[in-house]
């Protein structure tokens, strides 16, 4: 790692290289690659130190649009290399890009085994609901009956919500943000790359070519105001036309009122607490098929950060307790074992 | 009683019992010990797949075959001077294994009703005339070792636990052997629970001077001091040996060690032995499967450590499509196999060859390694340690093949110094200021090898993955030529690594004649010990062991050519025999045994003059 | 399979093999076969219409105990050998057995997603905190810093909470149990097996070899009451020596109150509905550390069930509508498709 | 304007555009027409790994080649007589494929500046003197489509979408084709949105009109249908073929068809075409990984099904361990490799014939299967079939192997009837009485296949698993001597496959001579045509080509005998020429070609003629 912190400052051109961007027009990608490329200089971190990691997929692609090290790794392991990367490298910021084929169906052992240990990395999970680079069969984060190149007749699985997955699998940041929002996007970033910790942030993006219109709900103006709720640190819970809707805690359950006909203030609304497992929980579960009457807003933000160990700042720390107790590894020592004999 | 003292030259004990009976651990003791007077040794532990299988059936017999010697032995030696039967299920499955009028220690308390029953004997082996034809020596070691510790205040099942150490004491009697070793490991064994040491030793004590003082027998034995090259030895065990060669080739080289494995049998205690060595900045990571074991390695190496993954069968099955990743990726790694019986979870504890075609083929599209292999337990050392060399000196991920046999087998072992030890150099790219040409990760030297360029290090910002690679630049290309030109390239850089190899050489024999065993892997010390017989009656053959199986040592043509008829032992069904054939159009023979059990030396010789005589 | 009703009533001995059960003498998975194999004849189903599947380890030797078909598959895959078979044939009754490093380790993926597709299945994860077949290494539930083979100075990794993982994962059936307390055992077992769709039974099992006393504390005489929650529908969270302690939720926390004390009755307590998605959340969460201070009582019994459509019979409707618009595949038809041409 | 009409035998033409310019639906059009038309027909699409490859570049070209002619035609064709490029990179990319005097139609609204930069021209090449070998006809396809939708109400980019129509009217026209199966065509593509039909059709008569009344050129072009062997035909991809292969297996065995699997290009379109078909009583399972998508169909065929599953090398690799589990389940089950570039991630959307040694021998231990190959598009069903066959009957996992080349291309196909199949017989335990003999899964019939016991079956309860098995009782066994006993007769059941399969044929030639060519897979049409060039030039060479490589049929050692030399061709470094040099020690050569794309005709017949000369 380089040491000298004297540096020019990077612009986002500092991140572009010279690959052609090779995704459809239009498609979401190119919008969240610009975000990282944005906020990447902020962060104080040399080109050198970043590492983007990432699996199979379009979305897979990006490494090779970032001019940091990178690996276009093999269909659902990226989380795997990165966590060996990790304990190599602690002191690499290194980034995970993955779809959500990649990280919840091939991947997902993956996926919430990297999350319960915990590593300091960033996991960027481009949910488009659909597989794109195989050319449109259903994701495991598709609706059920969702009619795909493979279900003719409407899928039959269940879908996986990723927010609830990650959260029982003991995550310590989960969030959400949209290819469309690039300003939420951005901040939601930021947050993602300052948690010390594995950070999960899902982005709904959107695959113009196979999955055309899967979020326009939640980005489209007409609908957007009613349809995402923006969870914001200390704040409480506002949405709808006007800011006229809110959502309170009425003994523990979720209940959406209305600000505007006097019944509620704002002041009995949740506030949002991303500290607050119990209340991320309740977040993860807006997760209704928006075309269901009264069905919840879909939330996007920071559900939750939590500070706990890292997996590999607790292997360094053993690494020096051992160093500490046996002394540095002495290999004459070790080569010759307990019990020698010698022939003369 | 005084006893006469015979001298013998080699001794084959097999130490039988059931599993909970401390078998393992008896005939440990009893190797250490043999090796640390300093006779050759040579083991086989043979034991169930089930932790505890069912008490006193045949099933969950476990057994400990072990050869000693004042001559040098290379096997755990093929019928057996003495069994040790600490019940009839032991009895029934390991006396066939005893030479007529061999010497047979009975635990006569494993012997009773339930016993003969769960063994499956309608009536006791012990009022059996069979049994006219060996020495036998019945021995209550239940009640004597209870008697031993009748004021030691440990309840029954605690007692029972110790009465392996009345027969270790006993056979340390029978040949002459000190207790003191086992006394020092039996201390650090128990530190936490003194009571048990002194039961323990007490125990041991008592069967030494059953020995001594009981009419049993009439003779000890004297197994002298082997005359081994001279040097300073220890006993090791091949995974121990493997593992130590793993950090030794981390510290030559200067990386520290990253070891992403998946538990799995018979390789697991690789991962044991090394995260004992976390003070050599020994990184060991049990992941969630081994396809996250391998790609954390990937990881790993691609971080700038030296990346070692290991499995049996079945797991390094799961590791195939991200070994080929590692092929593409040109990046240092060693992947390790302890094979095991197959095919499938097959025959988990027992020993096998059978994976070799899967480590030359078993992954998708043109992927070829380095294929390394061991040929005995401390010569896991060397392998592992030059597997490790190839890797990162050649840029490559490379297959080290270990099997169960030797991975539990145990020798003695002139362990090496450090700087003994052959230099592994690394080559790490340089950083790049602004005006230096630009850096292309896939440029290659004149060994067809390109540089290792370490994330952190400036300017050197590059990305590397599964698609086909543009010649030098490493960028994504479609381009037929190029492909075709990459897929020869890295063929080409696995075959020029035989110019960095010793060349062929006979282990004995001559360097012609009519007929070349040709082994690899853990059959080396029972062919050797064909070999010697055989050129002992004049035989015209000879013995070349492989280390390396791909690529070849770059003679190994020539010495092929110089041999009327090749025989090939292999415990599989034919696999080397399949390489061999194809590249040298020689009518190879396969010798195959699939039984998860080594060959006997009869068995190769045997063949050997069936061949010759062909 | 059978049609045949008129069956004589079978009893635990009929579903008992001839091969000799080779687990270490203690091992607690001995009571777990002798609890299954005296509930499958109240099941009512024939023998021939049963089938075990397990991957590899201790456990998972199970189906070589049980007279009915069954496959010992290969690690982490039996829950994807048995998604198979159920849609093959949905009318068999299916049973999973595996250990906690067979389904949470290398069969996570597979784990998770069964559970969303919900496939009619009872899952039986014997849950000992160890890799028991290969001797000892600390499995994904093993508590942070436990010693074992592979981890002789203490696991780096958090573990699992397998009752928050699955109800992440979308779970309908998530329920706890133990080996020693047999009755309570039987009595769940039959509840996974009445429910429809995919039942998560988790059994806390001692492995007297590698870690005995892992769950000591809730199977003990002297502990088990204070620290293990026996959940009964409909009935109130109690537990405590005499029944003294009980849990209500307070503003929708859950907190632990004394009933002997006067302050509170049983009244005042939550009330068990296994109905309630967001109560079963709150009992996931019960997972302290029993050495902490003021930790919550371990659950056991069924924390949630919920009806959801299964993979299979939603395959099955579509297998059958498509012969109502297609009619029964004509192969002649379709090996001619729809443009020919005839050379004369 | 009325033209002259030429006579031609076969014509090449490739249609070649951005990856948005509907390149392959026009290929497939033009060829649909033309095999309905009779001509023979064979294709070769060839497109970029992106799903939309940054327009306008050479990286984003999609070509499609096609061969049609009044004569059988095998391949895709070698040079082309007619190159259609929409703009410039296709144009670029395309150029070296066109014979000297060819054709080429040129949309010269795709080489604008623009164009010509992202194709990395500095002038246009339209400009160029190179253009004086060819006939060039340059139409400004976007306006004049813009021209015939001008009143359709059409949006810019609708408009340009239906360019390719133009294109493909043009074409009809030039060739003497009908348009009308691709107005059909339209009608059921567009049935939801009528005014694109509209539209649609439009554009592809002005295309036709076009071409009839501009004074462009001066010819047209007859291709008399194809003297094909008498029948009824219908063109036909080779994974369609595959999937109609599969669901012909299942309706002659009565059994209904599982599919596991997890999409993968070039294997997906097996998926999705399968689950077309689910009133044909199909379930087709999109797992989460290749694992559970190996796992859930042997979980199927447990239950009684058939079970198939498919991938390409990458998820092959993932599925190895499972597949061993199947070799020790011995049910049957189908696992289908549609071959792409490898190694790793490779080029997917290449093709290539690498995974052959996989297929071999890509799993642990002795697990010895059944290897089955298609040579052609319409061969995958026949193939596909009997892959099937042998599976259910012989009870064994078998490995199909087809590639991206015949699995995207197409030709037409003497589609059989129902009756015309073989017949596979599916043979299930029967159920057990009380008084019945216990059942024995692994006893076996004197093929050594054992019987189907499916769950449900009263008194057939019985447990298999991946642990060696005893001889006839399937139950656990670490017996030395039977663990040999399975490994052989697992080994001796797939050899004895042979003698159910037919003795292998000579596809040209004599049965002896100088040059034996032996070939798999998708090389059948080049080789071919090779040979016919080679025997038409009275060289005395010979071609085989093998639907079976594990078991070879037995007397292919007898042929391969008769001939001084074999050559064996591939689509990679060199696999099948080990197998046959390890199996009858002959100096066997290979010819290689590792680029993604398939031979050429002069490259195998240079190979021959090198070799019958040397
Ligand atoms: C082992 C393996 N299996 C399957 C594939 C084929 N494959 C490539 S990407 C992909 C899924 C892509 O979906 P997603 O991860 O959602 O990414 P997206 O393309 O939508 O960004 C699949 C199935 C592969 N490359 N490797
Ligand atoms: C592919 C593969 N990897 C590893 C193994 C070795 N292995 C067998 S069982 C097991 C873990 C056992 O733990 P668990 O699932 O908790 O079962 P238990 O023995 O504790 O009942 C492992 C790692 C294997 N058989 N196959
Ligand atoms: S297929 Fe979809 S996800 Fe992939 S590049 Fe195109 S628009 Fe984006
Ligand atoms: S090792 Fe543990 S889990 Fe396995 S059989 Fe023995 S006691 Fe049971
Ligand atoms: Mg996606
Ligand atoms: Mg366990």
């Amino acid at each position: 790692m380089t040491t000298d912190t004297a540096e020019i400052k990077l612009t986002p051109k500092d991140f572009t290289t010279d690959q052609e961007v090779r995704w459809c027009p239009g498609c979401g990608d190119y919008s969240i690659l610009k975000q990282v490329q944005s906020i990447l200089p902020e962060t104080g971190v040399n080109k050198e130190d970043i590492v983007f990691i990432s699996g199979i997929g379009c979305s897979s692609r990006f490494p090779y649009y970032m001019d940091t090290f990178g690996m276009h790794s093999i269909h659902g392991r990226a989380t795997a290399v990165a966590s060996g990367l990790k304990i190599a490298r602690p002191e690499l910021s290194v980034w995970v890009i993955t779809g959500d084929g990649d990280s919840l169906s091939i991947g997902g052992n993956h996926l919430i085994h990297t999350i319960r240990r915990n590593f300091n990395m960033n996991i960027l999970l481009f949910n488009n609901e659909i597989y794109g680079l195989t050319k449109g069969q259903y994701s495991p984060t598709s609706p059920e009956g969702k009619v795909t190149k493979s279900t003719p007749m409407g899928s039959l699985d269940h879908p996986f919500n990723p927010m609830a997955l990650c959260l029982g699998a003991d995550a310590t940041f989960i969030a959400r943000a949209m290819d469309r929002d690039v300003k939420h996007l951005r901040e939601v970033l930021v947050r993602a790359n300052d948690h010390i910790g594995t950070s999960l942030l899902e982005i709904y993006q959107n695959c113009n070519v196979f999955n055309d219109g899967a979020f326009e709900i939640y980005t489209d103006k007409g609908s957007k105001k009613e349809e995402a709720l923006f969870l914001e640190e200390g704040q409480p819970l506002v949405f709808g036309n006007d800011d006229n809707k809110g959502i309170l805690l009425d003994n523990g359950t979720p209940k959406v009122v209305r600000l505007d006909d006097g019944m509620y203030t704002k002041e009995d609304l949740w506030i949002h607490d991303s500290s607050d497992k119990h209340k991320a929980y309740l977040l993860t579960t807006f997760f209704d098929n928006p075309s269901l009457e009264g069905h919840m807003p879909r939330p996007f933000g920071v559900f939750y950060a939590q500070d706990r160990f890292r997996y590999e700042e607790a292997m360094y720390q053993q690494l020096d307790l051992a160093v500490e107790r046996k002394g540095e590894g002495n290999l004459d020592k070790l080569l010759r074992g307990e019990n020698t004999w010698t022939v003369s | 009683m005084a006893k006469v003292v015979e001298e013998k030259r080699v001794v084959t004990i097999v130490f039988a019992g059931d599993s909970g009976d401390g078998i393992q651990l008896t005939g440990t003791q009893f190797t250490n010990t043999s090796a640390l007077f300093g006779n050759d040794v040579s083991t086989f532990p043979n034991y169930p797949a089930e932790i505890r299988a069912p008490q006193g059936t045949v099933a969950g017999v476990s057994g400990f075959q072990l050869q000693f010697g004042s001559v040098e032995v290379y096997t755990a030696g093929d019928i057996c001077d003495v069994l040790v039967a600490m019940n009839a299920a032991a009895f029934k499955v390991n006396l066939p294994r005893l030479k007529k009028s061999g010497t047979i220690i009975i635990n006569t308390d494993g012997f009773n009703a339930k016993d003969l029953r769960l063994a499956g004997y309608e009536s006791s082996p012990l009022e059996d005339k069979s049994l006219e034809d060996y020495r036998t020596i019945s021995i209550d070691v239940t009640k004597l070792t209870a008697a031993a510790l009748v004021d030691s205040g440990l309840g029954k099942k605690e007692v029972e636990r110790s009465r392996n150490m009345f027969v270790l004491g006993f056979l340390y009697y029978m040949y002459n052997r000190e207790i003191a070793p086992t006394e020092k490991f039996i201390k650090e064994k128990f530190a936490k629970a003194p009571h048990l040491i002194d039961a323990n030793i007490k125990v041991l004590k008592a069967g030494y001077n059953f020995g001594d003082t009981s009419e049993t027998f009439t003779s000890r034995y004297n197994v002298k001091a082997a005359k081994l090259p001279v040097g300073t030895y220890r006993n090791i065990m091949g995974n121990q040996a493997t593992a130590l060669g793993l950090v030794a080739a981390s510290q030559k080289a200067g990386l520290d060690l990253f070891y992403g494995s998946y538990p799995i049998t018979p390789a697991s205690d690789i991962l044991h032995e090394l995260s004992k060595h976390k003070n050599f900045g020994v990184k060991t990571f049990q992941a969630e499967d081994e396809i996250a074991a391998v790609c954390s390695t990937i990881g790993a190496s691609f971080g700038g450590e030296l990346g070692v993954t290991a499995s049996s069968g079945p797991g390094i099955a799961l590791k195939g499509e991200a070994i080929g990743l590692a092929v593409m990726l040109e990046l240092p790694m060693v992947v390790i196999n302890v094979q095991r019986g197959g095919p499938s979870t097959g025959l988990p504890t027992k020993t096998e060859q059978a994976d070799l075609m899967q480590a030359m083929y078993g992954r998708n599209g043109e992927a070829p390694m380095p294929v390394i292999s061991a040929s005995s337990p401390s010569d896991c050392f060397d392998a592992a340690f030059e597997a490790c060399r190839i890797a990162i000196e050649h840029m490559t991920p490379v297959f080290f093949l270990s099997d169960g046999y030797m991975a539990n087998g145990s020798e003695p072992w002139k362990f090496p110094t450090t700087d003994e030890l052959k230099e592994i150099k690394v080559v790490h790219a340089k950083e790049r200021k602004q005006d230096d040409p630009e850096f292309l990760p896939y440029k290659r030297d004149e060994r067809l090898v390109r540089e290792w360029a370490l994330p952190g290090t400036k300017g050197l910002e590059h990305r590397i993955g599964g698609i086909e690679k543009e010649w030098d630049t490493g960028n994504i290309s479609y381009n037929p030529e190029n492909h075709e030109r990459m897929v020869k390239v890295r063929a080409a850089k696995v075959a020029r690594i035989a110019d960095s190899i010793p060349l062929q050489t006979i282990d004995s024999g001559a360097d012609s004649g009519k007929v070349l065993v040709l082994g690899w892997g853990s059959t080396y010390g029972v062919i050797k010990t064909a070999l010697k017989e055989c050129l002992e009656e004049g035989l015209e053959v000879s013995h070349a062991h492989l280390r390396y199986i791909e690529p070849f040592p770059k003679n190994l043509g020539e010495i092929i050519k110089k041999f009327d008829k090749v025989l090939i032992p292999e415990m599989n069904n034919g696999q080397l025999v399949k390489i061999i054939r194809d590249k040298f159009l020689v009518d190879a023979k396969g010798l195959n045994k699939i039984k998860g059990i080594p060959f006997s030396t009869p068995e190769i010789v045997l063949a050997i003059k069936e061949l010759a005589h062909a």
